[in-house]
C-alpha cells in the first residue's frame, strides 16, 4: 500500500509497451527471403538511395540492373534474384553505419545471399567488411577508392587485416585506389607546366586521401605546394576561403572530393573570384550533378578531372554494348558510376555461374580468379589483395557543358619517374 | 515473450534483428532524455552528442587502431564515466539559464561536439569513424565456436544485450523517479518558484538529471556504436538524431517510461525497420520492372515521419502514454 | 592577414549577417507573440529561396546589367516573400493553432514534423544536390581601393537594407507595430485567445515574408542552395536571435550582424570547418555572462521556465 | 513615511529584548519605478508573530518576496539574525570558481597547441614506425612536440619527414632509413639554427643550388628560421592560451555566482519559509508527496553532508504528522490540483511548516475564504506555530488571522 504512496503511476502500461515491440517483431518477420532454394540466387547491393547520394547509385543500380538483365536474369543454372538494399537513413540524407551493418547482416544471414555489391563510400565499407569477411561472402566494391581497405601498409596502421578477422579475403573492388589517381594527376599538372599548387580537399576519407597521395606526388615532382586545405561540406558557400586561396596565387587548384562535398560550389566560388589558375577535380566531381552547381559555362576550358579507367566518352556511345543498350532504356550515355556496377554485377554473375554451386567460399575463389577482355574499362583483372589491374586513368575537360575526354595516363609514367631519382 | 521472440523467427539474426537493436538502443538513449525533459521539464537539443561521446570513448579505448586495447567491459564503463563527466562540466555553467535559451546552448554544444567529431580526425577518425570496434566476446571461444564472430554475425547477440541493458536502465529510472531526488525533479518541472522557496536549488536538481542522462545516453552509444562495429559518421549524431529522439519521447508522453518506449518504438520502428522492409518487399512484388526511378517510400520518408509527427501532436497533444502527472499538470494549466 | 583583406572578411561576415538577421526577426517574431520555437522558419526560408531560384533563372537566363538585376532580384524577393508569408499562415492556421493551450513543448513536436515536410518538398523540388543560382551580373566583382566587392554582396545589400529599413517603420510608426510589440511585452497569453489571432497571423505573415526576402539575398549570397539549406541557416539564424535576446526585434537584427561576422572571421582566422562551433561557443561563452542576451529582459522573479 | 503601530499584549508573547530575528532596515522595493515599499523599518524578534496589513495587493508580497529573495530590493537590507541573506565567498566557491578557470585554460591550452596533431604526435606516428607504445616513448613523443621537433610520418607507401604537427611536409622519401637519415641532418640543422651561434653542421647537401631545384628538397633559410621559431611559438601558444582561459573561466564563474547570490534557496536554506496567496502547491503530486518533498528537503538544508542520507520511516511520521495537524488526512492521497482553495491553503501552510523554518511568511491566508475558514486557519496557525516560530502573516483588513498576530503593521504608502 505505502509503495504506491511515492508513485501515483500504474505499471499496466508496461505491458502495452512491450506488446508494441513484440508486434513489431511478428509483424516484420517475413521479410529477407529465408528458406533455402536450390536454384534461386539473391545478389544484393547495399546503396545510399535516398538523399545527396540518389544521383550516382541510382546511376550504379542501372549497370547492375543492366548487367542482370544481359544474362537474362540467370547465372549458370540459378535464377538470379537482384535486391537493392538502402544504407541511407532519412533523418540525414546519407549512409547510416546501421544501415550498412543491418543490410551486411541481412546478407550474411540470407542463405540465398551469393554476393553483395556496395559500398558507395569507403568509410560504409569499414562497416561491413568485417561482417561480411566473417561469413565469406564475397563483396564487390564499385566505388571504394580508399587505399586501406586493401593495400596493405598503404593506410592506417592495421589496414587492412582489421577487416579480415577471419583472415581469408573476399572483398574484391572494380574500381582502381587513390593511391593510382592521385600521383597521376600530379604528374599530368608536372607535364603541363604546373609550378604552385594549392590542394583543397573536402576532409572526407575519400577526398583527404586523394588529395594527400596528389600533395605528395607534386613535392616529390618538386611542385610547390602552397597550401593543403580541408573545407567543410556543410558551409554554405566559400567566398571568404577563396580569398585566401587568391592571395596565394597558384597555378592550379586540385580538389579532392565529390559534387556531394561541395565541389560546385567551391568551383563556383573559385571562378566567381577570377582566378586565372586552372582547376583539376577528382572523379568524384565527375559527374552533372558537379557541373550544375558550378555553372558549367565558367569552367569551360579551365576545369579538368580525373577519373580511374578509359573515360566513357572516349569510346563514343555506339561503339560497345553496354552503352547501347543503356543508351536505348534510359537515354543516357552512361556515367563512370553505372559502368563500374555494371562491371562489378557482371563479375560477380560470371563468378556464380563458373562456380555452379551455392558456396561462399568458391564463388569468393572464382571471383579473384576472374580475369576480364571485354571490360568497358578495357583489359583487367584482380590482383592478390581484390583489387583491379586497370592502370590507366583518363583526364577529361569540360567543353560545350559537359567532360569531354582529354588524354590517358598510366602508371608507366610513375615508373619512369622513379626509376630517375 | 519478448526475449524468446528471436528464435522464433530467424529473420532477426539478419538486417532486422539489427535494426530492432538499434530501436532498442534508441529507447535507451531516450530514456535518458526523457530523465532530462521529462522529469525536469527542461528542453534538451544535444543529447545524440552525449550519445556519440560515449561511443568515441568506447572506440578510442578498443579499436586496434590505438594502442590502448582494453576489454569491452571496463571500456564500457570508463566512457559511460567519462560522458557522464563531460555532462556535469557542460551542465554547471549553463544550467542557470532560462527554458529556450539552454535549449540553445545544448543545441549549440550538440553542434561544437559534432565539428569536434569531424574535425579532430587522428582522435576520432573524422568521417570515416573509428574502426573496427573488437566485438564484446572476440577471443573468447565456447565448445569452438568464436563468440566474437557470433557476435558480429548474427545480430540476435546484440539484441539481447541491448534488451537486458534496456531492462537495467527502466528499473534505474524507475528507482530514480519514487527517490527524492525524482521528487525534486519533478518539483522543479512543476512549480519552480515554490521548488526555490522550500529550498531546492534547481541548478544542482537539474544538474543531476542532466548527468544522469548523459550518462545513460553515453550508455546507449556505447552499445549502439559495439552492434555496429564503428563509430561510423559524425553527422549520425548531429542536430537531427537529438531532435528525432526528442520527438520519440514527446509523442510518447513526456516524463512517462511505457510512453517514451511506445514513442521511440513508433517513430524509429517506423523509420529503421518499417521503411527498409516495405520498400524490399515492394521492390520484390515489383521485382519483373527494371525501371530504377519506381516509387519508394525511402523517398518519402522525411514526409511521412513529419506527417506522423503532426498527427499525433494534433491529437494526443499530451502524448499516446502521458504519465498520470502531466496529464493532471496539464488539465491544471488549461483551467 | 593583411587590413583589407580582413575588412573584406569583414564586409562578407556584414552582408551574411543582414539575411541571418532577417531570418532571425522571423523566430523572434512568432517567439514573441505565440512563445513558440519555430523550427520549421528555416526550412520555409528554403523553400522560398527554390522558388526564388526558379523565377531568376526564368527571368534573367543570361547576365544582366546592374539596374535590371536589382529590379529582378528585388521583385524575385518580393514573390518569395509573399509565398513565404503564405506559406507560414497555412502552417500557422493549420498546425500551430490547434494546439495553442496544448502542453508547451507539443507544438514544438509539430514545428519539427513541419520542417520535415518542407525539407522532403524542397528535396523533390529541387532535388538532392546544390543548384546553382543563376549570374545576374556581367561583371562578378569590382574592386574599389584595395579590396574587391563582389556584386553579389551589393547585390544583398540591396535586398537586405530596404527590408530593415520597412521592418523597423513598421514596428515603430503603424499601430499593428505597436500592439505587436505590446504583446511581447506582455505575455503570451492575450496572443492565446481569439481576439489576437489577427495578430498572430499579421505576424505569421511578416516572418515569412522577411524569411522569403532573406532567401534570395541568401541564394544571391551562396550563389547555390540545396534542400538542406534550411537547416543551417535555420541553426544561425535561431543561434542570432537567441545572442539578440528573444523576443526582441532589433535584438535579432544585431545578433544577426555579429553571428554572421564570427562565422566569416572564424572561416578566415580558424579555417572553414570551425565555423560552427566557434559561433556556438562565443554564444555560450556570452551567456555565461548575461544570460538573458543583449536585448532581452531579464526576469525579476526567480527567472526559470 | 509612518508606522501606525498598536502592540497589544497578549498571553505567550515572547518580547525579547536582545537583537530581533528578523531586521528590515530601510527597505525600498520598486517596480518600474513605482515604490511599491517605501524606506520600510520592522523588527520582528523571535517567537513573536506580526500581521503585516494593507489593503493594496502588491506591496506586501513584494515585502514577503523581498525578504525570501525572489525579488531583488533596490535599496535597503533584509538580515536575519544580523546576518544578510546573501550567499556569502566561502572556501568552496573559491575553489569552484579556481577548478574552473584552471579547466576552461587547459581546454583553451590543448586548442592552442592542437590537441589533435598531438595525438597524431604521441600516439599514431609512433604505430606508424611500429614502435612499442610504453610511457617512455609516450614521453619522448610528447617532448618532442613540445620542442616542435621533425618527425617521420607515412602515406601510403611515401615516407614524408614533416614538422611536428604534421602541417608541414619538408621531403618524402621511398624507404625509412634514407628517410630517418635525411630527417636527422635536418633536425640537426634546425638545432644549430635554433641555438645560434656554435658549430653549425654542413648542410650545403640540404640546401639545394637554385639551377636544379626540382628534385632536391629545399630547406632555405627562412624555413630553417621558421623551423627553428617553431619550439618558441608552441609554447608561447599554450602559455598564453592556458593564461586567458584562466582568467576567462574565473570572469565566467564569478559572473554566475554573483548572479546566484541572493537568490530564495539561499533564504530557504538560511530558514525562511514562505507560502503565496495563490497557494503554489505542486498540482500534480498528492498532497502526502507535497509535504513529503518539502520535509526531505527541510532534512537535506539542514544537514551538512554532502550526500546527506534520509531515514525514509521519520519522513513519512512526520509528513503524516502535519497532514494531521492541517486537517488534510482524508485527502491525502488526491493530486493537489484537486483540492477546493481552503485547503490548498492548509496544504500550503504544512509545506510552509514541514520545512521546520526559522520564521514562516504566510502571504495573505485569509484572502478569499469565508469567515468560519479564516477562523479555522487563524486556529490552525495558532496552535501550530503560536509560541513556537515567528510568524509574518499579510492581510488585506483585521480579519481572525490577523488578529491572532502580537502586533500589526500597517503599511500604507500616502
Amino acid at each position: 500500500m505505502r509503495s504506491n504512496w511515492f508513485c501515483p503511476q500504474n505499471p499496466p502500461p508496461f505491458r502495452l509497451a512491450w506488446s508494441v515491440v513484440v508486434c513489431l517483431t511478428i509483424g516484420l518477420n517475413t521479410c529477407g527471403c529465408q528458406k533455402i532454394e536450390s536454384n534461386r540466387v539473391c545478389l544484393v547491393s547495399s546503396l545510399p538511395r535516398t538523399g545527396v547520394s540518389r544521383q550516382v547509385s541510382d546511376e550504379v543500380v542501372r549497370g547492375i540492373r543492366l548487367a542482370i538483365d544481359e544474362v537474362k536474369e540467370k547465372a549458370g543454372r540459378f535464377t538470379l534474384e537482384y535486391r537493392d538494399l538502402d544504407n541511407s537513413a532519412a533523418a540525414s540524407g546519407r549512409w547510416t553505419s546501421e544501415g550498412e551493418a543491418a543490410n551486411a547482416r541481412m546478407a550474411v544471414q540470407d542463405p540465398n545471399v551469393m554476393a553483395y555489391i556496395g559500398t558507395l563510400n569507403s568509410g560504409a565499407a569499414r562497416v561491413s567488411m568485417p561482417i561480411l569477411n566473417y561469413a565469406d561472402l564475397l563483396m564487390v566494391s564499385p566505388a571504394n577508392t580508399a587505399v586501406g581497405l586493401t593495400k596493405p601498409g598503404l593506410g592506417l596502421p592495421g589496414e587492412p587485416n582489421v577487416y579480415r578477422p577471419s583472415g581469408k579475403l573476399n572483398y574484391i573492388r572494380v574500381v582502381p585506389a587513390d593511391d593510382l589517381q592521385g600521383p597521376l594527376a600530379a604528374d599530368w599538372a608536372f607535364e603541363r607546366g604546373v609550378r604552385r599548387v594549392f590542394v583543397i580537399d573536402d576532409a572526407g576519407v575519400y577526398g583527404r586521401g586523394v588529395a594527400s597521395l596528389f600533395a605528395d606526388r607534386c613535392r616529390e615532382q618538386g611542385m610547390a605546394v602552397l597550401e593543403h586545405v580541408s573545407i567543410d561540406p556543410q558551409a554554405a558557400e566559400f567566398k571568404s576561403f577563396v580569398g585566401s586561396v587568391m592571395s596565394a596565387d597558384p597555378d592550379l587548384i586540385y580538389f579532392g572530393g565529390s559534387a556531394r562535398t561541395k565541389g560546385g560550389q567551391l568551383a563556383r566560388d573559385l571562378v566567381s573570384a577570377e582566378s586565372e589558375a586552372i582547376l583539376l577535380v577528382s572523379d568524384g566531381c565527375r559527374t552533372k550533378a558537379f557541373l550544375e552547381a558550378a555553372g558549367a559555362a565558367s569552367l569551360e576550358g579551365r576545369c579538368f578531372a580525373t577519373s580511374a579507367g578509359l573515360s566513357p566518352e572516349q569510346a563514343d556511345c555506339n561503339e560497345k554494348l553496354l552503352f547501347l543498350r543503356y543508351r536505348q532504356k534510359y537515354g543516357t550515355c552512361p556515367s563512370n558510376a553505372a559502368i563500374h556496377g555494371y562491371e562489378a554485377a557482371r563479375l560477380v554473375i560470371r563468378a556464380i555461374a563458373d562456380v555452379g554451386v551455392k558456396d561462399r567460399r568458391a564463388i569468393v575463389e572464382s571471383a579473384f580468379a576472374s580475369q576480364v577482355d571485354d571490360g568497358v574499362l578495357g583489359q583487367w583483372g584482380i590482383d592478390a589483395n581484390g583489387d583491379t589491374t586497370l592502370q590507366e586513368v583518363s583526364v577529361s575537360v569540360v567543353r560545350g557543358g559537359e567532360f569531354v575526354h582529354e588524354e590517358v595516363m598510366s602508371t608507366a609514367g610513375i615508373g619512369k619517374k622513379n626509376g630517375s631519382r | 515473450m519478448l526475449a524468446l521472440a528471436p528464435w522464433f523467427y530467424p529473420a532477426l539474426a539478419g538486417g532486422l534483428g539489427g535494426q530492432m537493436t538499434s530501436v532498442l538502443i534508441i529507447c535507451i538513449a531516450a530514456l535518458g532524455l526523457n530523465v532530462m525533459v521529462g522529469f525536469t521539464g527542461f528542453l534538451h537539443l544535444g543529447i545524440a552528442s552525449f550519445f556519440g561521446l560515449g561511443g568515441l570513448f568506447l572506440a578510442i579505448l578498443t579499436v586496434p587502431m590505438n594502442p590502448l586495447e582494453i576489454g569491452f567491459l571496463p571500456a564500457v564503463f570508463v566512457s559511460v564515466g567519462l560522458t557522464a563527466a563531460i555532462g556535469t562540466l557542460l551542465g554547471s555553467p549553463t544550467l542557470r539559464l532560462r527554458g529556450e535559451y539552454l535549449a540553445i546552448v545544448t543545441l549549440g554544444f550538440g553542434e561544437v561536439v559534432r565539428v569536434l567529431f569531424l574535425n579532430l580526425e587522428n582522435v576520432t577518425g573524422g568521417t570515416q569513424g573509428l574502426g573496427p570496434i573488437p566485438p564484446p566476446g572476440s577471443g573468447i571461444f565456447v565448445t569452438g565456436i568464436d563468440l566474437g564472430r557470433e557476435f558480429v554475425v548474427d545480430s540476435r547477440w546484440f539484441y539481447y544485450l541491448s534488451l537486458i541493458a534496456l531492462f537495467v536502465v527502466v528499473l534505474l529510472v524507475r528507482v530514480l523517479e519514487k527517490s527524492a531526488l525524482g521528487r525534486a525533479w519533478i518539483a522543479v518541472r512543476e512549480e519552480p518558484l515554490a521548488a526555490a522557496t522550500i529550498g531546492i536549488s534547481a541548478t544542482k536538481v537539474r544538474l543531476s538529471a542532466f548527468t544522469i542522462a548523459a550518462a545513460i545516453a553515453g550508455l546507449a552509444g556505447c552499445l549502439s556504436v559495439a552492434s555496429i562495429g564503428t563509430t561510423g559518421d559524425p553527422n549520425a549524431f548531429g542536430f537531427n538524431r537529438s531532435v528525432a529522439i526528442l520527438c520519440a519521447v514527446i509523442i510518447g508522453g513526456l516524463g512517462s517510461i511505457p510512453g517514451t518506449l511506445v514513442g521511440v518504438t513508433i517513430l524509429f520502428g517506423f523509420d529503421i525497420v518499417v521503411i527498409p522492409s516495405v520498400d524490399s518487399w515492394m521492390q520484390r512484388i515489383q521485382g519483373q520492372v527494371f525501371d530504377v526511378s519506381l516509387f519508394t517510400l525511402g523517398s518519402w520518408r522525411l514526409a511521412l515521419v513529419g506527417i506522423a509527427l503532426i498527427v499525433v501532436m494534433r491529437f494526443r497533444p499530451i502524448g499516446l502514454i502521458p504519465s498520470r502527472r502531466f496529464a493532471a499538470e496539464f488539465q491544471e494549466s488549461k483551467q | 592577414m593583411d587590413v583589407a583583406s580582413f575588412l573584406q572578411q569583414c564586409g562578407i561576415g556584414i552582408t551574411s549577417g543582414g539575411f541571418l538577421g532577417l531570418i532571425a526577426v522571423g523566430y523572434t517574431l512568432v517567439y514573441g507573440t505565440v512563445g513558440l520555437i519555430h523550427f520549421a522558419h528555416g526550412d520555409v526560408v528554403m523553400l522560398g529561396g527554390c522558388l526564388s531560384l526558379a523565377i531568376l533563372s526564368f527571368l534573367v537566363p543570361v547576365p544582366v546589367d546592374p539596374l535590371t538585376g536589382c529590379l529582378v532580384v528585388v521583385l524575385a524577393a518580393a514573390c518569395s516573400g509573399l509565398f513565404c508569408g503564405c506559406l507560414n499562415i497555412c502552417i500557422d492556421q493549420f498546425v500551430y493553432r490547434p494546439l495553442r493551450n496544448a502542453p508547451p513543448l507539443s507544438p514544438l513536436v509539430s514545428t519539427i514534423g513541419v520542417s520535415f515536410v518542407l525539407m522532403n518538398v524542397g528535396l523533390i523540388w529541387i532535388g538532392p544536390t546544390d543548384r546553382a543560382f543563376p549570374e545576374i551580373f556581367l561583371e562578378t566583382t569590382r574592386s574599389v581601393g584595395g579590396f574587391s566587392i563582389a556584386m553579389a554582396d551589393l547585390l544583398v545589400l540591396v535586398i537586405v537594407v530596404p527590408a530593415v529599413l520597412c521592418l523597423y517603420v513598421l514596428l515603430r510608426q503603424t499601430r499593428f507595430g505597436r500592439s505587436l510589440r505590446s504583446i511581447a511585452a506582455i505575455t503570451r497569453v492575450t496572443a492565446r485567445s481569439g481576439e489576437a489571432g489577427k495578430l498572430v497571423i499579421a505576424t505569421f505573415f511578416l516572418s515569412g515574408f522577411l524569411g522569403g526576402v532573406a532567401s534570395v539575398a541568401a541564394g544571391v549570397h551562396a550563389t547555390t542552395i540545396n534542400y538542406q539549406m534550411g537547416h543551417q541557416m535555420g541553426l544561425y539564424a535561431l543561434t542570432a536571435a537567441v545572442l539578440g535576446g528573444i523576443g526582441s526585434v532589433p535584438g535579432a537584427i544585431v545578433g544577426g550582424l555579429i553571428v554572421g561576422l564570427i562565422r566569416a572571421i572564424s572561416v578566415a582566422f580558424l579555417g572553414p570547418r570551425w565555423a560552427i562551433a566557434s559561433v556556438f561557443l562565443v554564444l555560450i561563452i556570452f551567456l555565461a555572462f548575461r544570460p538573458q542576451g543583449i536585448f532581452g529582459k531579464s526576469k525579476t522573479r526567480g527567472g526559470q521556465r | 513615511m509612518t508606522h501606525r503601530e498598536n502592540t497589544k499584549v497578549s498571553e505567550g508573547a515572547v518580547l525579547s529584548p536582545d537583537i530581533p530575528l528578523l531586521s528590515i532596515d530601510r527597505l525600498t522595493v520598486q517596480s518600474g519605478g513605482i515604490p511599491l515599499i517605501d524606506e520600510l523599518e520592522l523588527d520582528v524578534s523571535a517567537g513573536s508573530s506580526v500581521a503585516i496589513i494593507d489593503s493594496g495587493r502588491g506591496s506586501k508580497a513584494a515585502l514577503l518576496d523581498a525578504i525570501c529573495g525572489l525579488r531583488s530590493a533596490s535599496s535597503g537590507s533584509v538580515r536575519l539574525d544580523g546576518r544578510r541573506l546573501k550567499q556569502g565567498f566561502s572556501a568552496k566557491t573559491f575553489w569552484g570558481v579556481l577548478f574552473t578557470g584552471i579547466l576552461v585554460g587547459l581546454l583553451c591550452a590543448a586548442a592552442a597547441v592542437d590537441i589533435d596533431r598531438l595525438w597524431l604526435a604521441v600516439v599514431k606516428r609512433g604505430l606508424v614506425v611500429d614502435e612499442p607504445f610504453t610511457p617512455a616513448n609516450f614521453g619522448r613523443r610528447l617532448r618532442s612536440y613540445f620542442r616542435a621537433e621533425l618527425a617521420i610520418d607515412r602515406l601510403a607507401g611515401n615516407w614524408r619527414i614533416v614538422t611536428a604537427d604534421g602541417r608541414e611536409v619538408l621531403a618524402v622519401r621511398r624507404d625509412l632509413s634514407e628517410a630517418r637519415e635525411l630527417r636527422n641532418q635536418m633536425q640537426a640543422a634546425v638545432t644549430a639554427r635554433r641555438t645560434g651561434p656554435g658549430v653549425v653542421p654542413d648542410i650545403t647537401d640540404l640546401v639545394g643550388d637554385a639551377n636544379e631545384p626540382q628534385r632536391e628538397l629545399l630547406l632555405d633559410e627562412t624555413t630553417l628560421d621558421r623551423l627553428a621559431a617553431g619550439k618558441r611559438r608552441i609554447r608561447f601558444r599554450g602559455w598564453s592560451a592556458f593564461i586567458c582561459g584562466l582568467f576567462l573561466g574565473v570572469g565566467m564563474s564569478l559572473a554566475i555566482w554573483q548572479r546566484g547570490r541572493r537568490s530564495p534557496e539561499v533564504a530557504a536554506r538560511a530558514g525562511v519559509a514562505r507560502t503565496f496567496r495563490s497557494p503554489r502547491n505542486f498540482p500534480a503530486m498528492t498532497v502526502f508527496e507535497n509535504i513529503l518533498v518539502t520535509v526531505e528537503q527541510g532534512i537535506y538544508r539542514k544537514s551538512s553532508a554532502w550526500w546527506p542520507h534520509i531515514n525514509k520511516a521519520n519522513c513519512i511520521e512526520r509528513t503524516e504528522e502535519l497532514i494531521r495537524s492541517v486537517g488534510l488526512i482524508d485527502q491525502s492521497f488526491s493530486f493537489a490540483s484537486d483540492l477546493t482553495r481552503y485547503e490548498q491553503r492548509c496544504l500550503g501552510i504544512a509545506r510552509g511548516l514541514a520545512m521546520d523554518p526559522r520564521i514562516l511568511l504566510i502571504d495573505e491566508p485569509a484572502d478569499g475564504m469565508n469567515t468560519q475558514q479564516q477562523h479555522a486557519l487563524a486556529g490552525i496557525l495558532k496552535d501550530v506555530c503560536k509560541g513556537v516560530l515567528t510568524l509574518v502573516v499579510t492581510s488585506a483588513g483585521n480579519d481572525p488571522v490577523a488578529l491572532i498576530c502580537d502586533r500589526t503593521v500597517h503599511l500604507s504608502p500616502h
